[in-house]
């Protein structure tokens, strides 16, 4: 995805000195290996600091909520389904944007990687078409790119945007993929008590800081439930059962919204697979109600509407 | 003071010994992350390794720490008085830290243990704990101690500095708790000179291979111009006013308090909170100086590296252990914060 | 009436999460019961009831002291 | 070694509601141990924590003066969790108070001195305590003039109106009362904002300091009036409000730049304020 490099320098010089639009938005290179920095370019000078690799896995869409000036913005196809969210839920108009469109080969999943290299330390990750080359101080090693994918990007049919005004290149093949669901599958075929220590495990090294919402561009309510204090919906501490409750009310909001984009799992710096929350709800939103998030502009959320023979068989 | 080498193969009999007066922490596995956790015996260490995810922080300063207790029932006669929750305060040694982390606990000491205000659940664990910190041979890229103060054997903090040699570690005594543990402690040997010098080459070895970020201008700026450079605009924008960067950083202290009833009784908790977030200044009125992300933002970095320069003439508040380099969800990396800061144009001096 | 068709699919995933979180089956029920219906109404009150005793106390979701050091 | 985080026991003798809107109520709490009240000692400006068991802690400036014994006295607003629980508590009742907390006026130093204090809203508590203070007969032969400027919404907001009412009767301290606007007819004193009687009156800034505490828009529109009639950034004292948890300075929440509030403050001079960030 290097290639794209280039060309998003290019637009974006030819946008914003067209005044077309006021600012880019996109990636800056990684001060470290396999990290890179969300950045808003405003002058045609300063647009060679934008950039484009395997690491660009944090949702750009989070950066738009609100915003009231005319913006130019990188959009992989996950984004551009937030994009289309942020449409329909009024966070920003079409009209402010020309969205960048990438096709995307998947992002990398860094702390995969680092888990796998143990304690050794990578200073540098080089990825190409079939590996992901990783060197530091007496290490050498390859991994194969797709077995180390970001398990969201392993899943994704719609690496093609969604919504563009300009394609960095021609679409690529979207995955055909037998079953996105086994990792859900897993849990749901587990008994009741085994789910609840499954979570408690998962959920033990948590320490509330947020970073999982926060990359979320589907959270951006001005008060979150969890900093309610009149009256407070859940305790502030890390016992277990507070821990345990703000996420599952942190998925159960993005429920009918949530495009996968693993930026919340990408986030989180104590490698907790949050994903697994969110990812049972889109299951059920698609079996229940055929339903695909951020794929239609003028379609309003699953949970927003109804249709009188919606499945309901859970009623007594 | 004095060293003694613990053979490698003597290991165990050291922590071993140690068992009998203390309970014994050091960095284990925990997942996919190093955590400091209890230790019984030389494969419960995650050695070698870099250093924790989370800092050492929480051995002093629970995450979530119960302060005081009290009963709601109407029929008891102490009902609504707050009252301390007994603890246990038990010796504990913790082995194997890093010097970046003993030195933050100093750089925290500062807040917690002033000549004013002790608090009481810091200064007590500080008493009864003893750090026996590991040298790093082999600091890593986001590393940068030496430039913050400390050092990869720097020894602040520490009651005892260990050096790894090829087959052994030599064990130096740095106050009177480190002295004690190590004349009661089984499985060591004297050192010798020849191990001594070894210890002394890979010590100036690993410091040389660190960066260097300059930092000493930081102390002569001015803080209101530093305050208001425009450069903060452009550190902010990536931040998602998460609180990964203050949760696992060793020098930040914040906390919040929170009161919890169940049925009849309550606690009151401290949580650690982060000046990250909107509600950490929001004021019951609903006014909030710190409303914009830029502030917040500004708020970190300027505690640290300038506004606790200037209050106690120490500092910064940093120790270049580099989490929140390698932690940021977006790559705000505080290297690059610093060398803004240090190198901005600003009038002498700290008073207009 | 149409709060009732939307509460149905919130309720729908929100019961999918929980018992995919653990929560036992049968803990959270739904009905739908028109004023008119009392005799409904006694009815769902008691079969839920005998199921829910039937599950025994509830450990989910319920915190009593907080955990914490 | 004390536990700084430790309220101590207080009982709650008296609760009087000081403003027509009932938003405002004067707590006056006693000590359940009596060595605990010669523990406290405060002066005039400082705040403590008052602490109610299930709901939390709240800072709020003391409104008593050290020269009255036996009880300590705290005016509330309602606005947040624990101040409107604390509205809801009845004479008997068992909460917690710690502190003192914070620095104070400097009053000592300020001996010699005309004072000029200016007030507004609810937020004349500390300043009732200072007057209360210098008005007590062996400390107001130390300072010279005092005068008060205090203003409210209307009659009915003003806080302490026996207290004002007696200061009113008395010629060793010039009482300016003030109200936005009002209605009643039998209305003696002045109409208009702070910042305008301010100016209206003058007070001389030769030998004398002001200590400004209100809104921020009253401070706003008072500081430059004060500036003209000649008072200097080093002549005028503020106290400052924010949100607070521990009080003591440690859980780092309410600075302003270097300065933490809770124990560098509340009470700072212009002059220090225009050297430390805006953030409050």
């Amino acid at each position: 995805m290097l290639e794209y490099v280039d060309k998003i320098r290019d637009i974006a010089r030819r946008l914003l000195s067209e005044n077309k639009v006021d600012v880019v938005i996109g990636f800056r290179q990684g001060s470290v290996p396999m990290m890179s920095e969300p950045a808003v370019i405003s002058r045609p000078e300063d647009v060679d600091e934008l950039y484009w690799d395997y690491n660009c896995g944090i949702n750009l869409t989070n950066y738009l909520t609100k915003r009231p000036d005319r913006i130019g913005i990188v959009a992989k196809g996950c984004d551009s389904r937030n994009i289309v969210t942020h449409m329909v839920e009024n966070q920003i108009k079409r009209e402010q944007l020309y969205i960048i469109g990438a096709p995307c080969h998947g992002m990398i999943d860094r702390s995969r990687i680092l888990a796998a290299l143990g304690d050794q330390e990578p200073t540098k990750v080089v990825v190409n078409d079939s590996e992901i080359v990783v060197t530091g101080p007496g290490l050498e090693r390859k991994f194969d790119r797709k077995e180390y994918l970001q398990n969201n990007c392993a899943t994704c049919i719609h690496r093609n945007p969604v919504i563009y005004d300009e394609l960095l290149a021609a679409p690529v093949e979207e995955q055909k993929l037998t079953n996105r669901y086994a990792d859900v599958e897993k849990i749901e075929a587990m008994s009741p008590d085994d789910k609840w220590a499954f979570f408690d495990k998962m959920l033990a090294p948590c320490i509330r800081c947020y970073a999982c919402r926060n990359a979320c561009p589907l959270c951006y309510c001005p008060t979150c439930f969890v900093d309610e204090a009149r009256p407070q919906w859940v305790g502030k501490s890390i016992d277990p059962t507070d821990v345990r409750t703000f996420h599952f009310l942190r998925a159960y909001h993005c429920a009918g919204r949530c495009t996968d984009c693993g930026a919340c799992e990408r986030a989180c710096p104590v490698n907790i697979p949050v994903r697994l929350l969110t990812k049972k709800l889109n299951k059920d939103v698609e079996d229940l109600y055929g339903f695909e998030p951020g794929m239609v502009p003028d379609v309003r959320p699953p949970l927003d509407v109804y249709r009188p023979d919606d499945p309901g068989g859970f009623i007594k | 003071m004095t060293s003694v080498i613990i053979a490698k193969s003597k290991l165990n009999d050291f922590l071993a010994s140690l068992k009998s007066g203390y309970q014994v922490l050091g960095p284990i596995h925990q997942g996919d992350m190093i955590a400091f956790g209890p230790v019984n015996k030389v494969e419960d260490l995650a050695l070698p390794y870099s250093n924790t995810r989370l800092s050492i922080k929480s051995v002093f300063f629970p995450q979530s720490e119960r302060m005081f207790g009290y009963s709601l029932d109407k029929e008891d006669a102490d009902a609504g008085i707050i009252k301390e929750t007994p603890k246990e305060y038990p010796n504990r040694v913790v082995f194997g830290l890093r010097p970046c982390d003993a030195k933050a606990v100093t750089l925290v000491d500062v807040n917690m243990d002033n000549p004013q205000y002790q608090d009481p659940w810091w200064v007590k664990r500080r008493e009864t704990t003893t750090l026996i910190g590991l040298g790093c041979e082999h600091p890593c890229s986001t590393c940068f101690c030496t430039s913050m103060g400390s050092g990869p054997f720097d020894e602040t903090g520490l009651d005892v500095l260990l050096t790894e040699l090829p087959d052994a570690y030599l064990a130096k005594s740095l106050t009177p708790k480190g002295e004690q543990l190590l004349k009661q402690a089984k499985g060591t040997d004297a050192a010798s000179p020849a191990g001594e010098k070894t210890a002394a080459e890979i010590k100036t070895k690993a410091e040389q291979a660190l960066p260097k970020l300059e930092t000493a201008k930081l102390k002569d700026k001015n803080m209101m111009e530093l305050f208001n450079a425009r450069f903060w605009e452009r550190v902010q924008f990536a931040c998602i006013n998460c609180g990964a960067c203050t949760f696992l950083c060793p020098t930040c202290w914040c906390f919040d308090i929170q009161d919890e009833v169940s049925k009849k009784a309550g606690d009151r908790i401290r949580n650690w909170d982060s000046c990250m977030f909107p509600l950490f200044t929001l004021h019951g009125t609903g006014h909030n100086p710190r409303d914009h992300k830029v502030q917040r933002v500004r708020q970190r970095f300027m505690h640290k590296l300038k506004y606790y320069i200037d209050k106690y003439g120490d500092g910064p508040a940093c120790v270049g252990c580099g989490r929140c380099v390698q932690a940021c969800p977006v790559n705000i990396d505080i290297r690059n914060v610093i060398t803004l800061m240090n190198e901005y144009q600003t009038s002498a001096g700290t008073k207009a | 009436m149409s709060g009732n068709y939307y509460a149905r699919r919130k309720f729908a995933v929100m019961k999918g999460l929980l018992e995919y979180m653990g929560l036992e089956p049968g803990r959270l029920q739904f009905s739908w019961i028109s004023s008119a219906e009392s005799t409904k109404f006694v009815e769902v009150a008691n079969t839920v009831a005998e199921e829910v005793k039937a599950l025994g106390p509830a450990k989910h979701f319920i915190k009593e002291k907080a955990e914490v050091a | 070694m004390g536990n700084p985080y430790l309220p101590y026991p207080v009982r709650i003798d008296e609760i009087i509601t000081e403003t027509e809107d009932k938003n405002l109520k004067t707590f006056k709490f006693v000590f359940l141990n009596p060595a605990d009240e010669q523990a406290f000692k405060y002066e005039p400006g400082q705040f403590a924590e008052l602490s109610i068991a299930g709901k939390g802690e709240i800072p709020i400036g003391i409104a008593s003066s050290p020269t009255e014994t036996g009880f300590l006295k705290f005016t509330v607003n309602k606005v947040g969790l624990v101040t409107s629980h604390l509205h809801n508590m009845s004479v008997g009742d068992i909460m917690g108070v710690r502190g003192p907390l914070g620095n104070w006026y400097p009053l000592k130093q300020l001996e010699g001195k005309n004072i000029v204090i200016v007030g507004g809203g609810f937020a004349f508590t500390t300043l009732r305590s200072t007057i209360v203070y210098l008005l007590q007969p062996e400390n107001r032969s130390r300072f010279g003039d005092i005068t008060v400027i205090y203003g409210a919404r209307t009659p009915g907001m003003l806080l302490y109106k026996d207290e004002l009412a007696a200061w009113e009767q008395r010629s060793d301290i010039h009482m300016h009362i003030t109200v936005d606007r009002a209605d009643d007819p039998t209305w003696k004193y002045n109409v208009g904002f702070v910042p305008a009687i301010t100016e209206q009156k003058a007070p001389s800034a030769e030998n004398a300091v002001a200590i400004v505490c209100g809104p921020p828009i009253m401070i706003k529109f008072t500081q430059p009036v004060l500036e003209k009639v000649g008072f200097t950034p080093e002549t005028i004292i503020m106290s400052l409000e924010m949100r607070m948890k521990c009080g003591i300075g440690i859980c780092g929440r309410c600075n302003l730049g270097t300065e933490y509030v809770c124990k560098d403050g509340p009470v700072f001079t212009l002059a220090q304020l225009n050297n430390l960030p805006k953030e409050y």
